[in-house]
C-alpha cells in the first residue's frame, strides 16, 4: 500500500480538477453550526472542520426518493426497475460516516441482494477525512471504535497542519491520484507525524461511557423493560428526526405514483421511519410497537443489540446525531449511562 | 330613457374573485335598483386580528384574499414597521418591489386571459378556448406559470407567500436564483410581445363616464406602486396617514363593502387610474405601448381598465428585469437574513405605536391600518382594500350605462352582459371587499 | 371511458386553494383531459344541473346558508373533497371562535351586527361527510394531484399522520429549534414537503394537528427552549380553533 | 443523473392473469392466478406472495393452494376498510392482470412433519395460508399420522372455504371441529373460543406437531393450551403477520427483535420466538 501528501494549498485545484468530470460533494456550512454534504466546484466552499452534517452521505447510497420499477399499462402489464445513478466523488466524510456506509453495505449485500443500491454505492467514490479531536460533545465515536479509520474509503485524508496525509486504499483512489497529478510520496517524517498524531488522540478520544463494549448487547437485553423506556416515551415526540439523520437507519416505504393517466406510473421508495405510529400497524389495526417508548426501544436495540446477534455488527457509528437532533432532548449516551446505573 | 321595464339578476357573478350579485329594476323606463350586491360569509378579519402579536399579521392578513396576498403581505408588513418605526434596508425595498411587480403580473395576466377574454371572445370561460384557442390558453397558462415560478423562488410560493416578514426576508434568493428568475422573466417576453398583437385585436364596449382617479403619486421618476402619497385627478394630494378622509366610507345596506367617495360622488382606483395619474413614469416600453392605446390623455372608459392593465405588465416585466440586474451587480447580503420570531424582534424594538401601510396592488391602493400596545399586540386593525372604493363608482357607472344600454335598443341579455363585463372590468376582489360587512341575500 | 364531472365550490375563504389549482399552469390542461369540470365559479360562467361525480369545496362553513349549501352539494355529488385549512380544519377562519360571537359581531359591524347571523366557524366534515381531505393553506399541489388521482381511481387517500419534522429533515433544514424560535413541525401533520421552514419560516401548524400529537412533551420542549406556553397556544389557535368543537361535541354526549 | 433498466432487481414483477374467482363471504374473495409463459410459482405451503396492482400498490398475500397443483395457484383476499390494495384486488376480474413476486418466507416444513400427527388450528383468515398445507396434506395423506383441524370464526356467514370444509369434515382421515364466537338461527354446530375445541382432541405431545395461525390475539391462548397438553415448544408452528413492504428483508417493518418476519418467517417454531417479546 502505498500513501501521499497533498499540500493544503493544492485542494482547491484537486477539487476543480475533480469536479470536470464528476459532481464533487463535499461538507458546506448551511448556518447556525449545521452542515450539509452539498455539491461544490472550489475549496472555499468546503469546511475542513465540520459537525457531522444534518443528512449523513446515506442520502447518496439510497435517496430519500428513489424510483424502482417505471410501469406501463396501457397495453398488457410493461414494468422496467430502473436504478437513477450518478458518478459521484464524496469527500470529507469522516470516519464515523464511513462506518455508517459500511453498516448500509452489509445490510443491502446480505441476501436478497438490494440491486438499487449495489449498483449506485459502486459509481461513488469515497473519501474519508480523519477527525482529529472530538466534533462535539455528542459524538460517541470512541465508544463504538469509530474514532479511527477501519477502511470504507478510497483515499483518506488526515490534515496534518499544511498538507494532508493521504492513505491509498483502493486502485480507483490510485488512478484519481495519478489523474489529478497534485500529489507527492509521502515518506517517512510524514508517517512519523502521522503517528504522533494517532497517538495523540489515543489521549483524546477515550470511551464516552464506562461499558465495556462487548457488554453493551446484554445490558440492552436484561433491560428490555426497563421503565426507562416509558420515561423516554413521555419524552419523544415522534418526530422521526432521529431516524432520518442516522447514517444507519434504512427503513423505507414502497409506494406507487401513478401519472394523471392513470394507465402509466413508477413504483418508488422513500424514507421511513419506525417512530412513526403506524409503521409497525397491520391491517387488522393491530399495531405491534403501539407506545412511543416501545418504538424508541426498538431503535436503541436495532442499534446495539439485534444487528450484532444477527450480523455481529454495531449499527450505532458514535456519530451522535440523534442526540443533536433530538427536541426533546433524548441522549444517546445519557440513556446508555442510565440503563447502566439503574441496576437490575 | 324608453319606457320599458327590464330586470337584470346575475346571481354569483362567475370569474371573479368572491361573491357578488348585480340587481338592475328599470319599470316603464325608470330606473328603480342599481346595485352590485356582496354576498360574500364575512370573516372578520379585523376582529381576529386584536390580540394577535405584530408580527402575525401579515401571515393572518394574507388569507384575506388568495389572488392578492402578496399585496396584503406589503400592505400589513408596511403597516406594522410604521408602526414600529421601522426602516427596511434598500436590499429589502427592491425585493418587495420585485414582489410586488410578480404579483401585479400574475394576477393582471390571470385577469386578462382567463376572467375578460372568454368575454370578448363571445364564450363562457377558457374551457372552450381549449379547442379554439388553444395556442392562447397554452400561452395563459404558461404566463401565469412563469408568474408562479418566480414567486416560488422568491418568496416560497405565490398564494401566501412564505419568507416576506415584517424586518425582511427569511429566505434571501441565491445568486443561482437570481440568474433563474432572470431567465425565467425574459423568456416572458416573448409572450408578452403576443399578448400584446393578441390584445390589439380586441375590442372594448364603448361608454365614457368621467370620474376621479385615485393613485399613489410621488415626486420622484418611479412608478409609484409600493410608496407615495395619495393623489387624485382633481389635483387631491393627502398623506397616506390621512387615508380616512380620503376613503371617507359611507354605508349602503345593500352590500357588505364599505362606500367611499372623495371629491365627488364616487372615485376609481387600479390600472386606470394609475395610469391616468402616472402615465410619465411607465418604463419606456410600457410608454409606448400606452400611447398607442391612447392613454397620454385620460381615459374614461373603464372598460379600457384590462388595456391599462396589459400595460402595467409591460412595465412590470421590464422593471422586474432591470431590478434583478441591479441586485446581480450589487451582490446581496445574506446577513440580512431575517429570523423569524428572534431576530425580528431583537433588530425591531416593540413600542406601542399606530401605523399604516397603502400599497397600490393589481386592483387599486390598499389600506392596512394597526394600532399596537408596547408588546405588540394589536388593539384595532382597519383594512380598505381596492374595491371597497371601486363598488360605489361601478354603480355609478352602471346608473349610466343602463339608461343609454335601453336607448341603444339592446335587449336584456345583452345589457346583462355589458354589466357583467363592466363588473370584471374593474377585476372586483370580493372576498377581499367583504371582510367588513354581511348583508342579508337581496332575493 | 366519459370523463368525470368535476365542479370547485367556495364557501368562506380566500380562494386562495382554487388559484393554486389554477397556478398548475400546462399541468391543468392534463387534468383537464381526464375530468370534465362543470362548474368552477371564479375562472367558469358555466353551470351544471346534474349530479357531480366530485365536488371540490374549499372554505368553512359560517353560516346557517353555507349549511344549507354544503348539505345541497353533498346530496348531488357522489365523492366529496375537502381542500385547504378553511374546509379541511376551520383553517384561519377558526380564530372567530377565539372570540364571543356577539362581541366580534358588535366589533366589527357595529350597529349592523343584528342584519345577519352567523355560526361558529366549522370545517366542511363538521357538517357532511368527507370523503378526501388535502389540508394546507394554501394546499400543496403536487397533494392535490396526488388526491385527484385517488378519486378519480377509487382508491382511498390518507392524509400522513406523522409530523412535518419528518419533511423537514428529510429536506435537511436547519431546526427552526436550534434556532432558538418555537415551530409548529412537531406536532403538524406532514404532508406539504415542510414548505414554511424550506423558506426560512416556521410551520404555522396550517394542516392541522396529528392524531396523537405528544401535547406533553411538546410543552417540555417549549419549556426548555423559554417559550412560553401562551404564546404557543395562541399560534396553535391560528388554524386549529375549530378541533375544539369536536371536544365539546364529546364532552356533551 | 442517469437512469440504468436491470433485470435483476428484487422488485420485478412477472404478470399473472386471474382465470376464475370466487366470492366466498361479503369481504373474502378467492382469486385463482396463472403465471405467464406457464410458470409455476412453485411454492411451499405457508410461503407468500407479494401481489401488485400497478398504480395501487403491493401486498403480502398467503398462497391458499396447494403446491400440488402446478399450473395455477390460488390467493383468498380480505377487503379491509380503506384498504387500498384489497379494495383494489377485490374490483379486479377474470381476464385482468396483476403482478407476482415470490414466492417468499419460510412456510410450514410439510417433509418434516410427516410421520407425525397434525393439529391444526386456523382462526379467522389464518385458515387461507393453512389451506394450503391442509390440501397438501390430503394430497400426501399416507405419510402423515392422525390429522385434527380446529377451526374458528366470528359466525357462520364469515365461515371461509364453506364448500371446501364440508368436504373436510365428511373425510374419516381428518378430525375435524368447528367453532363461532357468534352463532345463528340455524348454526348447529360449537359456539365459543376456539381453545376450547382443543381438550377434545386426543394428543400424543412427543408425536405431534401443532400449527397454528389465526389473528394476533389468538396465539397466546392457544399456545397456552397446546403447551399444557405436553406438546415440545418446537412442535408448535405459528405463521405471524407483520406489516410488510419489500418482503426482502430490507425495509424494516415487520422486523421482530433481530428477525425478519418476511425473509426469516412467517412460520416460525415456538422456541425461536417465545423469547422475543412482542412477537406473540
Ligand atoms: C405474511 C402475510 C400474509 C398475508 N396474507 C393475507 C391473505 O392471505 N389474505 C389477505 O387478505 N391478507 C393477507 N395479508 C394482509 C395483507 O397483506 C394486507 O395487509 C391487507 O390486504 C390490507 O392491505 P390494503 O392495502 O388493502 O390495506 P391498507 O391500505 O394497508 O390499510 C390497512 C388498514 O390500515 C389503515 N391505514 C392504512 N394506511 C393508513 C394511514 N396512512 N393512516 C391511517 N390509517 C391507515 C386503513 O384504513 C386500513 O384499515 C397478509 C399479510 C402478511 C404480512
Ligand atoms: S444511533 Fe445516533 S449516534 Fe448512533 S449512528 Fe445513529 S444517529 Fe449516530
Ligand atoms: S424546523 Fe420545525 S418542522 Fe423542522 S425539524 Fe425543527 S421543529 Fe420540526
Ligand atoms: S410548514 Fe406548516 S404552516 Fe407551512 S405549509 Fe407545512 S404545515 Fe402549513
Amino acid at each position: 500500500m502505498k500513501n501521499a501528501i497533498l499540500k493544503k494549498e493544492k485542494l482547491d485545484d484537486f477539487i476543480k480538477i475533480m469536479s470536470k468530470d464528476e459532481k464533487v460533494i463535499a461538507p458546506v456550512l448551511k448556518g447556525n453550526q449545521s452542515y450539509t454534504f452539498t455539491e461544490v466546484k472550489s475549496a472555499d466552499e468546503i469546511s475542513l472542520k465540520y459537525l457531522p452534517t444534518i443528512l449523513p452521505p446515506k442520502k447518496y447510497f439510497m435517496p430519500q426518493h428513489e424510483t424502482l420499477i417505471e410501469y406501463d399499462k396501457r397495453n398488457g402489464q410493461k414494468v422496467h426497475c430502473v436504478v437513477e445513478v450518478e458518478d459521484l466523488v464524496i469527500f470529507g466524510v469522516h470516519t464515523c460516516d464511513l462506518a455508517g456506509i459500511q453498516c448500509l453495505n452489509m445490510i443491502f449485500a446480505d441476501r436478497p441482494k438490494d440491486m438499487n443500491y449495489l449498483i449506485r454505492k459502486n459509481r461513488i467514490t469515497l473519501i474519508g477525512l480523519e477527525c482529529n479531536s472530538y466534533c462535539d460533545e455528542f459524538a460517541s465515536c470512541a465508544l463504538m471504535g469509530n474514532h479511527i479509520p477501519k477502511g470504507g474509503y478510497d483515499l483518506l485524508f488526515t490534515d496534518l497542519g499544511n498538507y494532508f496525509f493521504v492513505e491509498i486504499n483502493t486502485r480507483k483512489g490510485e488512478e484519481l491520484i495519478e489523474k489529478t497529478n497534485l500529489f507527492e510520496n509521502a515518506d517517512s517524517n510524514h508517517q512519523e507525524e502521522l503517528n504522533k498524531l494517532r497517538k495523540l488522540k489515543e489521549s483524546i478520544f477515550k470511551p464516552e461511557v464506562d461499558i465495556d463494549k462487548n457488554e453493551i448487547p446484554s445490558l440492552f437485553k436484561k433491560k428490555f423493560e426497563s421503565k426507562i423506556w416509558e420515561d423516554i416515551g413521555e419524552r419523544c415526540l415522534s418526530c422521526g428526526n432521529c431516524t432520518n439523520v442516522c447514517p444507519t437507519c434504512y427503513c423505507f416505504d414502497v409506494l406507487d405514483i401513478p401519472d394523471l393517466n392513470l394507465k402509466t406510473g413508477k413504483r418508488v421508495r422513500v424514507w421511513d421511519s419506525c417512530q412513526n405510529e403506524p409503521f409497525a400497524k397491520i391491517s387488522g389495526g393491530e399495531s405491534f410497537r403501539e407506545k412511543r417508548g416501545d418504538r424508541k426501544r426498538h431503535r436503541f436495540n436495532r442499534k446495539f443489540r439485534y444487528p450484532v446477534e444477527r450480523y455481529g455488527k454495531f449499527f450505532c457509528t458514535g456519530c451522535g446525531r440523534c442526540s443533536r437532533t433530538c427536541m426533546a432532548k433524548i441522549d444517546l449516551k445519557e440513556t446508555i449511562r442510565d440503563l447502566i446505573k439503574e441496576g437490575n | 330613457m324608453k319606457k320599458i321595464n327590464l330586470n337584470v339578476n346575475v346571481e354569483y357573478l362567475t370569474r371573479v374573485e368572491g361573491h357578488g350579485n348585480i340587481v338592475v329594476n328599470v319599470k316603464e323606463g325608470i330606473l328603480e335598483k342599481c346595485e352590485l350586491q356582496i354576498v360574500e360569509s364575512p370573516r372578520f378579519f379585523e376582529g381576529m386580528l386584536r390580540g394577535r402579536s405584530i408580527f402575525e399579521a401579515q401571515h393572518i392578513t394574507s388569507r384575506i384574499c388568495g389572488i392578492c396576498s402578496c399585496g396584503h403581505t406589503l400592505a400589513s408588513i408596511q403597516a406594522a414597521e410604521d408602526a414600529l418605526d421601522f426602516t427596511p434596508s434598500p436590499q429589502t425595498i427592491k425585493l418587495r418591489k420585485l414582489l410586488l411587480h410578480y404579483e401585479m403580473l400574475d394576477s393582471h395576466i390571470l385577469h386578462i386571459y382567463l376572467l375578460v377574454a372568454p368575454d370578448l371572445l363571445g364564450v363562457k370561460s377558457f374551457v372552450p378556448l381549449i379547442d379554439t384557442h388553444g395556442a392562447v390558453v397554452r400561452r395563459a397558462l404558461r404566463m401565469k406559470k412563469t408568474c408562479n415560478d418566480v414567486c416560488d423562488i422568491l418568496v416560497g410560493r405565490h398564494v401566501h407567500p412564505i419568507s416576506a416578514i415584517v424586518g425582511g426576508f427569511t429566505k434571501l434568493p441565491k445568486e443561482k436564483e437570481l440568474d433563474e428568475m432572470l431567465k425565467y422573466l425574459k423568456e416572458l417576453r416573448t409572450d408578452m410581445d403576443a399578448t400584446i398583437e393578441l390584445a390589439k385585436t380586441l375590442v372594448f364596449p364603448s361608454f365614457e363616464r368621467d370620474t376621479e382617479y385615485v393613485a399613489l403619486v410621488s415626486d420622484d421618476s418611479e412608478y409609484p406602486l409600493l410608496s407615495g402619497d395619495i393623489g387624485s385627478t382633481d389635483g387631491v394630494r393627502m398623506n397616506k396617514k390621512d387615508y380616512k378622509k380620503i376613503t371617507n366610507e359611507f354605508i349602503v345596506p345593500h352590500s357588505s363593502a364599505k362606500h367611499t367617495r372623495l371629491s365627488r360622488g364616487s372615485y376609481a382606483v387600479g390600472a386606470l387610474a394609475r395610469i391616468n395619474l402616472n402615465f410619465n413614469k411607465l418604463h419606456p416600453k410600457a410608454k409606448e405601448l400606452a400611447t398607442l392605446l391612447g392613454f397620454n390623455n385620460k381615459v374614461t372608459n373603464p372598460y379600457l381598465n384590462t388595456a391599462a392593465q396589459l400595460v402595467e405588465c409591460v412595465h412590470c416585466l421590464e422593471d422586474s428585469i432591470k431590478i434583478i440586474e441591479e441586485l446581480k451587480t450589487t451582490g446581496i447580503d445574506y446577513s440580512e437574513e431575517i429570523v423569524v420570531g428572534l431576530n425580528e424582534n431583537k433588530k425591531i424594538p416593540v413600542k406601542a405605536g399606530s401605523g399604516v401601510g397603502a400599497v397600490e396592488v393589481p386592483r387599486g391602493i390598499l389600506f392596512h391600518h394597526y394600532e399596537i400596545d408596547d408588546k405588540g399586540i394589536i388593539k384595532n386593525a382597519n383594512c380598505i382594500i381596492p374595491t371597497g372604493q371601486n363598488i360605489n363608482n361601478i354603480e355609478c357607472d352602471m346608473k349610466k350605462l343602463v339608461p343609454e344600454a335601453i336607448d341603444k335598443n339592446k335587449e336584456e341579455k345583452d345589457i346583462t352582459l355589458l354589466l357583467e363585463m363592466l363588473v370584471r372590468a374593474y377585476d372586483p376582489c370580493i372576498s377581499c371587499s367583504a371582510h367588513f360587512l354581511d348583508v342579508k341575500f337581496v332575493k | 371511458m366519459k370523463k368525470p364531472k368535476v365542479a370547485f365550490f367556495d364557501f368562506a375563504c380566500c380562494e386562495g386553494c382554487q388559484l393554486q389549482v389554477a397556478n398548475l399552469g400546462e399541468d391543468l390542461l392534463d387534468i383537464l383531459d381526464t375530468i370534465d369540470v362543470v362548474e368552477f365559479r371564479e375562472v367558469m360562467t358555466e353551470k351544471w344541473d346534474q349530479g357531480y361525480d366530485v365536488a371540490v369545496i374549499e372554505g368553512s362553513i359560517t353560516n346557517e346558508h353555507a349549511i344549507e349549501k354544503i348539505k345541497r352539494i353533498r346530496e348531488r355529488s357522489k365523492i366529496l373533497i375537502a381542500y385547504g385549512s378553511c374546509a379541511t380544519i376551520g383553517g384561519v377562519n377558526g380564530m372567530k371562535n377565539d372570540f364571543e360571537l356577539n362581541e366580534i359581531e358588535a366589533h366589527v359591524y357595529q350597529e349592523n351586527a343584528k342584519h345577519f347571523k352567523t355560526v361558529p366557524t366549522m370545517a366542511v366534515s363538521q357538517v357532511v361527510k368527507v370523503d378526501y381531505f388535502v389540508n394546507g393553506c394554501p394546499i400543496y399541489p403536487p397533494e392535490f394531484i396526488t388526491v385527484l388521482k385517488c378519486a378519480l381511481a377509487g382508491l382511498p387517500y390518507h392524509v400522513p399522520d406523522n409530523v412535518v419534522c419528518v419533511e423537514c429533515k428529510i429536506n435537511e433544514n436547519i431546526c427552526m429549534y436550534d434556532k432558538g424560535v418555537t415551530c409548529l413541525g412537531p406536532v403538524t401533520k406532514a404532508g406539504c414537503n415542510s414548505w414554511c421552514i424550506n423558506n426560512g419560516n416556521v410551520c404555522y401548524g396550517c394542516r392541522g394537528m396529528v392524531s396523537n400529537p405528544n401535547e406533553n412533551s411538546a410543552k417540555d420542549v417549549l419549556s426548555k427552549y423559554n417559550i412560553s406556553l401562551d404564546l404557543i397556544k395562541n399560534k396553535m389557535n391560528m388554524y386549529n380553533k375549530c378541533r375544539e368543537l369536536n371536544k365539546n361535541e364529546k364532552d356533551k354526549s | 443523473m442517469e437512469k440504468i433498466h436491470i433485470n435483476n432487481s428484487g422488485y420485478e414483477i412477472v404478470p399473472a392473469k386471474i382465470v376464475s374467482t370466487r366470492k366466498m363471504t361479503e369481504q373474502e374473495k378467492i382469486f385463482e392466478l396463472k403465471l405467464v409463459h406457464g410458470l409455476s410459482l412453485d411454492h411451499e405451503p405457508g410461503q407468500f406472495v407479494e401481489v401488485s396492482i400497478l398504480g395501487v400498490g403491493e401486498a403480502p398475500i398467503s398462497v391458499c393452494s396447494s403446491p400440488t397443483k402446478r399450473d395455477s395457484f390460488e390467493i383468498c383476499v380480505r377487503a379491509v376498510k380503506d384498504g387500498r390494495f384489497s379494495n383494489a384486488m377485490h374490483n379486479l376480474d377474470i381476464g385482468d392482470e396483476v403482478g407476482i413476486r415470490g414466492p417468499f418466507g419460510v412456510g410450514f416444513p410439510a417433509a418434516k412433519l410427516e410421520g407425525y400427527d397434525i393439529i391444526m388450528v386456523a382462526g379467522g383468515l389464518g385458515i387461507a395460508p393453512l389451506r394450503s398445507l391442509i390440501n397438501y396434506i390430503i394430497d400426501n395423506r399416507r405419510e402423515y399420522g392422525k390429522v385434527s383441524l380446529l377451526l374458528g370464526c366470528k359466525d357462520p356467514q364469515s365461515m371461509l372455504f364453506a364448500d371446501e370444509i364440508d368436504l373436510w369434515q365428511k373425510r374419516v382421515d381428518i378430525n375435524f371441529s368447528c367453532t363461532v364466537d357468534r352463532g345463528a338461527p340455524d348454526w348447529k354446530g360449537n359456539v365459543g373460543l376456539i381453545t376450547s375445541l382443543i381438550p377434545n382432541v386426543n394428543i400424543d405431545p412427543e408425536r405431534t406437531y401443532a400449527v397454528v395461525v389465526g389473528p394476533p390475539v389468538m396465539y397466546k391462548f392457544v399456545i397456552k393450551e397446546l403447551l399444557s397438553k405436553g406438546i415440545p415448544e418446537h412442535q408448535i408452528l405459528v405463521s405471524l403477520e407483520r406489516h410488510m413492504k419489500c418482503g426482502l428483508g430490507k425495509c424494516g417493518h415487520c422486523q421482530i427483535h433481530n428477525i425478519y418476519c418476511c425473509q426469516d418467517g412467517p412460520v416460525f417454531s415456538y422456541n425461536n420466538i417465545k423469547e422475543l417479546k412482542g412477537a406473540i
